[in-house]
């Protein structure tokens, strides 16, 4: 306990940039709202950091704090605090005591009709794909890839099928464009095969560029679409804004995140709290969160 | 006297600078014309006008009358090309291209669009038999003529101006560059042609000029100083300056 | 005397200081090198190389009732997890793109999943296709009868569920995926097709400003500003590519968005200053003595220029096409503008699709990045330019010596 | 027998002149195309860059709504000391002068620690080394100009910084775990290595050997040749090379932006602080913005294309400055 | 006669062909020794083996024994710098460096260790004074050496060779890459030189050779054919190869 309380030093704080849907699910999360778009209220002394960085950076900094998603924590290489006193587990995750975490959204196209003749191929196709991220075999697929889901619900896709009669076809010949937040895009192409094979050969085709523009390939104005942005299926790692309207959208899966720090930190659990007094600079060293 | 080259007071600019003053001169045909006279004096000029090569440098400017064979050689509608299939050149080092034997004397007709490779086969075995090189390529016509000794280069480089049947060969020293076996081959060769061809040639030595030439033109700081018939010139120099020049050093 | 010896002693200082810096140069380059073989090599196969990168998923189950399949007749050095109910053996591995993975390790010979059925494929009477499970197959997810199974349970869980099962109701198993050849093949197009875009645009700009041009002002102008092109970063060359060259393809021969050939041309934007840099340097060494024994014999500027200018200046055209491919290899800013970021099988040259510094790019971004993967491209990007380098100075040598 | 004199008729060399025409005519347009592409890219970058000091746009935030914004001050943008005064979205106060320093720091010091090393490599490879261990070298460094850059970023991060941290323990400094300036000008030189060493190579290989020989003849040492004379002679291929370089370092935004910190505000002088160039600048957080926010990295641009222009035209001041008249 | 170089039995290989053959010879202390002969019969090859120019040269190898003021000029110990310092050396073509014209005489006196200014100064004056250049450059010192003329280049070439005050001039073809004028003031200047200075001249122009030579020596082939005084070499020449060669052409 003595090593414990000498832990001092002051604290180096890392974040994901204004364009990263981790950092807005991390600043909502811990009620520093302001900070989700604006980096001059962080704490002094912050670094702008990717995923690799942040990662590097609390294998060799012992003062560092960061954050990473709950799938690329790795806690051989260093420490994922509990928070609130939770640990980080997908379980505490679904049964709801672990609060910090944000939501993979989708959203569909309001409008198929410029594909012309395959307007409504491509819509009833789309519309079997994100009920395909709801079915059993969807989730089990999810969960594979890392993301959150709960795999005691969820229809077989067997029984879900025949309401989308489009499956039954050969649509080998058409391609199914997915795209938005790339934070999902790992998950997205590793459940878009096995779609495929339950659909037609449907050929899936991914071009993740950002949140944003998951709305704006999808129901933005036409310019995407000449920029080459046009998508069937747009995602978000955040919320779907209300300047980002569409009839159809919904949650595919859960992502929680953790604030990581260096093996030697002696913390093992920091609270709301701390982690936004932390992050809003009014904590500055370790000592003072210890005891 | 038949005159082919017919030039009346040629003046010649680099830029600010003369570097022809005033000249006249007339020169015959099948005869070999020498220029001689320092180092900067206009030589290497003079006779680039002759075959309009000074139309290359952009910042020389040309006045006065050329007349080859009758026609005002610079004359808008006269054709340069024209002007240089019948008025060969060849330069102070050799400059075979870097291709064979037989590609280097192929190339001047094959540009004028003969394709036929028994006429060229024919076009260059004449070139090189005329320049006294056949016996020499003969049996390394495929390969590459910059194995060719320097005095073999120069002799190529002649044969290719010969394969495109000019009427007038200018030579801007073409033997600076060799040792005295290979001078004195072409030294022999240019005795040769000039039954056949008109040629003008610069020389830095004098004895070579009194040796191969018919007539001699002496210049000066960009003028004509003295122009005749070699043997009297050389015996009988009119002008002191001709007569420094010639007697005063060298050879 | 004295002096020799300070002139010695300046001598080896300085001798000293080129060795040094000379050695840090190589270590420099050597740890690099290193670094990068190090973290990748371990990935490099052929099979990464050939392979395809989207995996073919097959989702089987069998009718039969578990028997009992004991493991006998097995001779492999793999170490096997086995349900000796369903005759199905499971290891741990590693998949092409080095992240962990449960794949098929053995399959007993009576095992009813010797004859399983697909769940969505059906012959032409409307019956389930019959699928043989062999090793090598990637498990994805499976449901039985009791649980649910994730290929990121490991081997011996999976082994373990499979086994109580009384029913299984689907297997979900994957071809291999993460391959590259897609990405290979799109480098090698964009190769040959910038090439061949750039190099005639650039070879006649050189031979312009060397050979044809005036100097005057308008050619000082735009030698200017082909000169500035040199300093241009390559994303802004990406966003122009995006504006310009997308758009345009758009609405001429209707792509849809980026495409290998609107990655070409602005690669191909790229490479010009360089190789009208390096061709004009070989042209400058051409001695005027060619082009002047040229335009005497009557040939026309053309045909000098043809015959014999450029073909004495190839083998430097040739160290700036060197130049040119590494460029082109290792560009990946303006890629992700002009061709997008899509991993392909089948490269369609009207649409999207990855590079390998582009694929690199896409490995390293998101929630995980890969970097022995990103390494392990990045070996093959080099084995892509050594082999360039010897073809080339090979060609340059030959071209050189048919020269003299 | 034939005669060459029939082949040049008048009729003939009127076809060859034609063609000569319209091929010099070709060579002419392509070198204009070429030339255009600088032009393409000005308007385009000034089309985009200059709108956010133009136009009033739409912002956006989940709390407030749609807001109108001020057009960005250029003056303010061009000096200001950090990114974003205020939150993304709602605020036109963007700031970019500290970058352009930044930049410049960065840049110069990856220059000044580059050139020497790649200077002595080319001329070990091109004089000194066996030739053996010249070809490989040569090879080598060929091979490296070509890895992409993210490479070189990840090999700051796994290498480079830890040897940061290493030398920040000396002075007892607690560094953003190796992430700093002085990480960003090492990752930046070794990027540079290659480009700079290669041109010079080529260049010092080909100095006249003449007057190599007249060095030696006169009782010079082979390191004073090198040094006195090859150098010398090879300078205009050295800044080339320099110039090549500079163009890199100035548009690398991948490898800075993982080691160097990505600053938000302020001009870093400590070479163990965090710091940020104006193209790492651009590139974070480019791929999921709009509006304003995405427009303002063209103004970037366009600033990045001005320092471009004055670094070049400076160097070759510089250059001519310390030896234009030697050459012929 | 004061013997500065003794050579014995000098044989060279360029890999495996040999290029000297067996060559005994003597050059005399503040004599001009000229050699002749023709295109590749190893003149150059031969003076560069005076001042070890020829270590450059990877596959080239040499025996026999080379005296230098009585020391032996191969010995392992023997400093080649040191050598090189005493026995200069001016090459066919000119190559100055490309720096002002100052640098390039102060080059070699920079490079062993002199660093004044005022010591430096005065040798840049003296030696361009006794090389005939003084008077043309004086006023553009700091002006590129690369802006003059051929001929003013090869004077710099001998001032920044007398700047080291050599004990030994070659010169491999001096003036073969000059104009008349230029060559008459390197050959003034040569005869001028040889009061302070052995000097070696490697020539085609055997007019110049007899000009200015004291004695003599006739290569072919890599043989020494014949060596001595000059005028009886010419006047009467032993071997009739070398008749042959003196009187067979050229002036
Ligand atoms: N391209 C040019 N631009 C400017 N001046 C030139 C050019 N070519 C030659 N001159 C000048 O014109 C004058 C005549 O030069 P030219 O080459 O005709 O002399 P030359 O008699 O052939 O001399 P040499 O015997 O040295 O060859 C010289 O003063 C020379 O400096
Ligand atoms: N570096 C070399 N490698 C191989 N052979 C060489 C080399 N230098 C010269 N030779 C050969 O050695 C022989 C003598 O050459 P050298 O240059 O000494 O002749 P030279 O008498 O100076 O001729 P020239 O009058 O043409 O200058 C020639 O056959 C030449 O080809
Ligand atoms: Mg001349
Ligand atoms: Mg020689």
């Amino acid at each position: 306990e003595t090593a414990d309380d000498s832990f001092a030093g002051s604290i180096r704080v890392y974040t994901r940039d204004t364009s990263s849907g981790t950092r807005a699910g991390f600043m909502e999360g811990i009620g520093f709202d302001e900070a989700v778009a604006n980096d001059a209220v962080i704490a002094a002394g912050f670094v702008i950091a990717g995923n690799l960085d942040q990662t590097n950076a609390v294998q060799i900094d012992p003062y560092a704090v960061g954050y990473v998603s709950l799938s690329t924590l790795d806690t051989n290489l260093f420490r994922g605090f509990s928070f609130n006193g939770v640990e980080p587990t997908e379980a505490n995750v679904l049964n709801g005591t672990y609060a910090l975490s944000r939501r993979f959204n989708w959203m569909l196209r309001d409008d198929y009709s410029v594909y012309g003749a395959d307007a409504q191929a491509y819509e009833q196709l789309s519309l079997a794909f994100v009920a395909y991220l709801g079915s059993r075999e969807g989730k089990a697929s999810i969960a594979q890839s890392g993301g959150i889901v709960d795999l005691s619900t969820g229809e077989s896709w067997n029984t879900l099928r025949s309401q989308h009669p489009i499956c039954a076809q050969d649509n080998s010949r058409l391609t199914l464009k997915i795209g938005g937040s790339d934070s999902v895009e790992s998950i997205a192409k590793d459940i878009s095969p096995g779609f495929s094979t339950n659909c037609g050969n449907v050929e899936p085709e991914h071009n993740h560029t950002g949140s944003s523009n998951g709305f704006r390939g999808t129901n933005g104005d036409a310019s995407a679409i000449d920029d080459g942005l046009s998508i069937h299926i747009g995602f978000a790692s955040r919320e779907f804004k209300d300047t980002e309207p569409a009839r159809r959208k919904g949650v595919m899966a859960i992502d929680a995140i953790v604030v990581i720090g260096h093996l030697d930190n002696p913390i093992e659990s920091l609270t709301k709290e701390q982690v936004k007094s932390i992050y809003d600079g009014t904590v500055t060293d370790w000592s003072e969160l210890i005891g | 006297m038949d005159a082919i080259f017919e030039l009346k007071n040629i003046n010649l600019y680099y830029g600010q600078t003369q570097a022809i003053k005033g000249i006249d001169m007339t020169i015959e045909r099948n005869k070999v014309t020498a220029f001689i006279g320092p180092s900067g004096c206009g030589k290497s000029t003079f006779i680039r006008i002759l075959n309009r090569m000074n139309d290359l440098i952009p910042e020389c400017k040309i006045d006065g009358n050329i007349e080859f064979e009758g026609q005002n050689a610079y004359a808008k509608d006269y054709d340069v090309i024209e002007l240089r299939t019948k008025v060969g050149m060849v330069f102070q080092k050799p400059n075979p291209f870097p291709m064979s034997i037989y590609d280097n004397i192929a190339y001047g007709p094959r540009c004028q669009g003969v394709k036929n490779k028994a006429q060229l086969d024919e076009i260059v075995e004449q070139s090189l038999r005329r320049s006294a090189l056949w016996d020499e390529v003969k049996d390394r016509m495929k390969e590459s003529a910059m194995g060719l000794s320097g005095g073999q280069q120069q002799r190529l480089c002649i044969a290719r101006t010969i394969a495109m049947e000019p009427e007038v060969i200018l030579m801007d020293e073409p033997t600076s560059a060799l040792d005295p076996i290979a001078t004195q081959k072409i030294e022999d060769l240019i005795v040769e042609l000039k039954e056949l061809y008109t040629i003008v040639i610069v020389t830095h030595n004098m004895q070579q000029a009194a040796r191969i030439s018919d007539n001699t033109a002496f210049f000066m700081l960009g003028e004509l100083i003295e122009f005749g018939a070699t043997d009297k010139l050389f015996a009988t120099p009119q002008n002191p300056k001709t007569e420094e020049y010639i007697t005063g050093r060298f050879g | 005397m004295n002096n020799k010896a300070l002139r010695q002693r300046q001598d080896n200082f300085v001798r000293g200081v080129i060795y040094t810096l000379g050695s840090i140069g190589a270590l420099v380059l050597a740890t690099i090198i290193w670094y990068v073989v190090s973290n990748g090599i371990g990935l490099v196969s052929l099979d990464l190389i050939m392979g395809d990168s989207r995996t073919f998923n097959t989702d089987v189950y069998v009718e039969t009732a578990p028997g009992n399949y004991p493991l006998e007749g097995y001779t492999g050095e793999l170490e096997l997890f086995y349900s000796e109910r369903w005759g199905l053996g499971f290891v741990d591995t590693f998949n092409r793109a080095g992240n962990e993975a449960v794949e098929i390790g053995y399959v007993h010979p009576d095992s009813p999943f010797n004859q399983s059925l697909d769940k969505n494929g059906f012959d032409e009477f409307g019956n389930h296709l019959v699928i043989e499970v062999r090793p090598g197959f990637t498990i994805e997810k499976g449901f039985t009868d009791t649980a649910i199974f994730l290929g990121r349970n490991g081997a011996e869980q999976i082994a373990t569920i499979v086994n109580q099962a009384n029913v299984i109701d689907e297997i979900s198993i994957q071809s291999r995926g993460d391959g590259i050849r897609g990405s290979l093949i799109t480098t090698l197009y964009l190769i040959g097709m910038t090439l061949l875009i750039a190099i005639p645009i650039g070879v006649s700009t050189a031979i312009y400003f060397n050979e044809i041009a005036k100097r005057n002002r308008f050619t000082n102008t735009i030698r200017t500003m082909v000169d500035l092109l040199t300093g241009v970063p390559s994303i802004i060359y990406g966003l122009l590519g995006a504006a310009l060259f997308i758009p345009l393809l758009n609405n001429t021969i209707q792509t849809a968005g980026g495409s290998v050939i609107s990655g070409a041309l602005t690669l191909a934007v790229i490479l010009l200053p360089t190789i009208i840099k390096s061709t004009e340097e070989a042209l400058k060494v051409i001695s005027n003595d060619l082009r002047q024994g040229s335009l005497a014999l009557g040939a026309s500027k053309t045909q000098t220029i043809f015959k014999v200018v450029v073909p004495s200046a190839v083998p430097g055209i040739l160290t700036g096409v060197l130049l040119g491919v590494g460029r082109i290899i290792g560009e990946s800013a303006a890629l992700i503008y002009a061709t997008g970021a899509a991993i392909k099988d089948e490269i369609i040259l009207t649409e999207r699709s990855t590079s390998l510094a582009v694929h690199i790019w896409t490995v390293m971004q998101g929630e995980k990045p890969n970097f022995e993967l990103a390494s392990a491209i990045a070996i093959i990007i080099l084995g892509v330019v050594f082999v360039m380098n010897f073809v080339i100075k090979l060609l340059a040598k030959r071209l050189s010596k048919a020269m003299y | 027998m034939i005669s060459i004199r029939d082949v040049v008729t008048k009729e003939n060399i009127k076809r060859k002149n034609t063609i000569d025409g319209v091929t010099q005519a070709i060579f002419m347009a392509s070198a204009i195309l070429s030339a255009s592409f600088i032009v393409l890219i000005i308007v385009f970058i000034a089309f985009k860059g200059l709108s956010p000091f133009l136009l009033n746009y739409e912002g956006y935030n989940f709390q407030q709504g749609t807001v109108d914004l001020d057009p960005v001050n250029p003056i303010s943008f061009l000096t200001g000391s950090q990114w974003l005064g205020g939150t993304l979205g709602l605020s036109s106060d963007y700031g970019i002068g500290f970058a352009i320093i930044n930049t410049l720091i960065v840049v110069f010091l990856a220059i000044m620690l580059s050139v020497p090393v790649s200077v002595f490599t080319a001329l070990f490879i091109a004089k000194v080394a066996p030739k053996r261990l010249a070809n490989v070298m040569r090879t080598v460094v060929e091979l490296l100009a070509s890895i992409p850059s993210i490479i070189y970023g990840v090999f700051g991060l796994g290498i480079i910084t830890q040897f940061v941290v290493f030398v920040a323990g000396f002075f007892d400094y607690q560094t953003a775990a190796g992430l700093s300036l002085l990480s960003t000008v090492i990752v930046l030189s070794i990027m540079i290595l290659p480009t700079i060493t290669a041109v010079s190579e080529t260049s010092i290989r080909s100095v006249d050997k003449t007057i190599i020989d007249g060095s030696l003849a006169l009782g010079a040492s082979d390191i004073q040749t090198y040094m006195k004379v090859v150098l010398t002679a090879a300078k205009s291929g050295i800044f080339a090379g320099i110039i090549l370089g500079v163009g890199r370092a100035l548009g690398e935004a991948t490898a800075v932006a993982l080691v160097s910190g990505n600053l938000f505000a302020g001009i870093q002088l400590n070479p163990l602080g965090t710091t940020a160039t104006l193209t790492s600048r651009m590139l974070l957080g480019i791929k999921d913005t709009t509006g304003i926010d995405y427009d303002i990295r063209f103004s970037i641009g366009l600033v990045l294309m001005a320092v471009i222009v004055i670094t070049n035209l400076s160097l070759n001041f510089v250059m001519k400055r310390l030896g234009g008249i030697h050459e012929q």
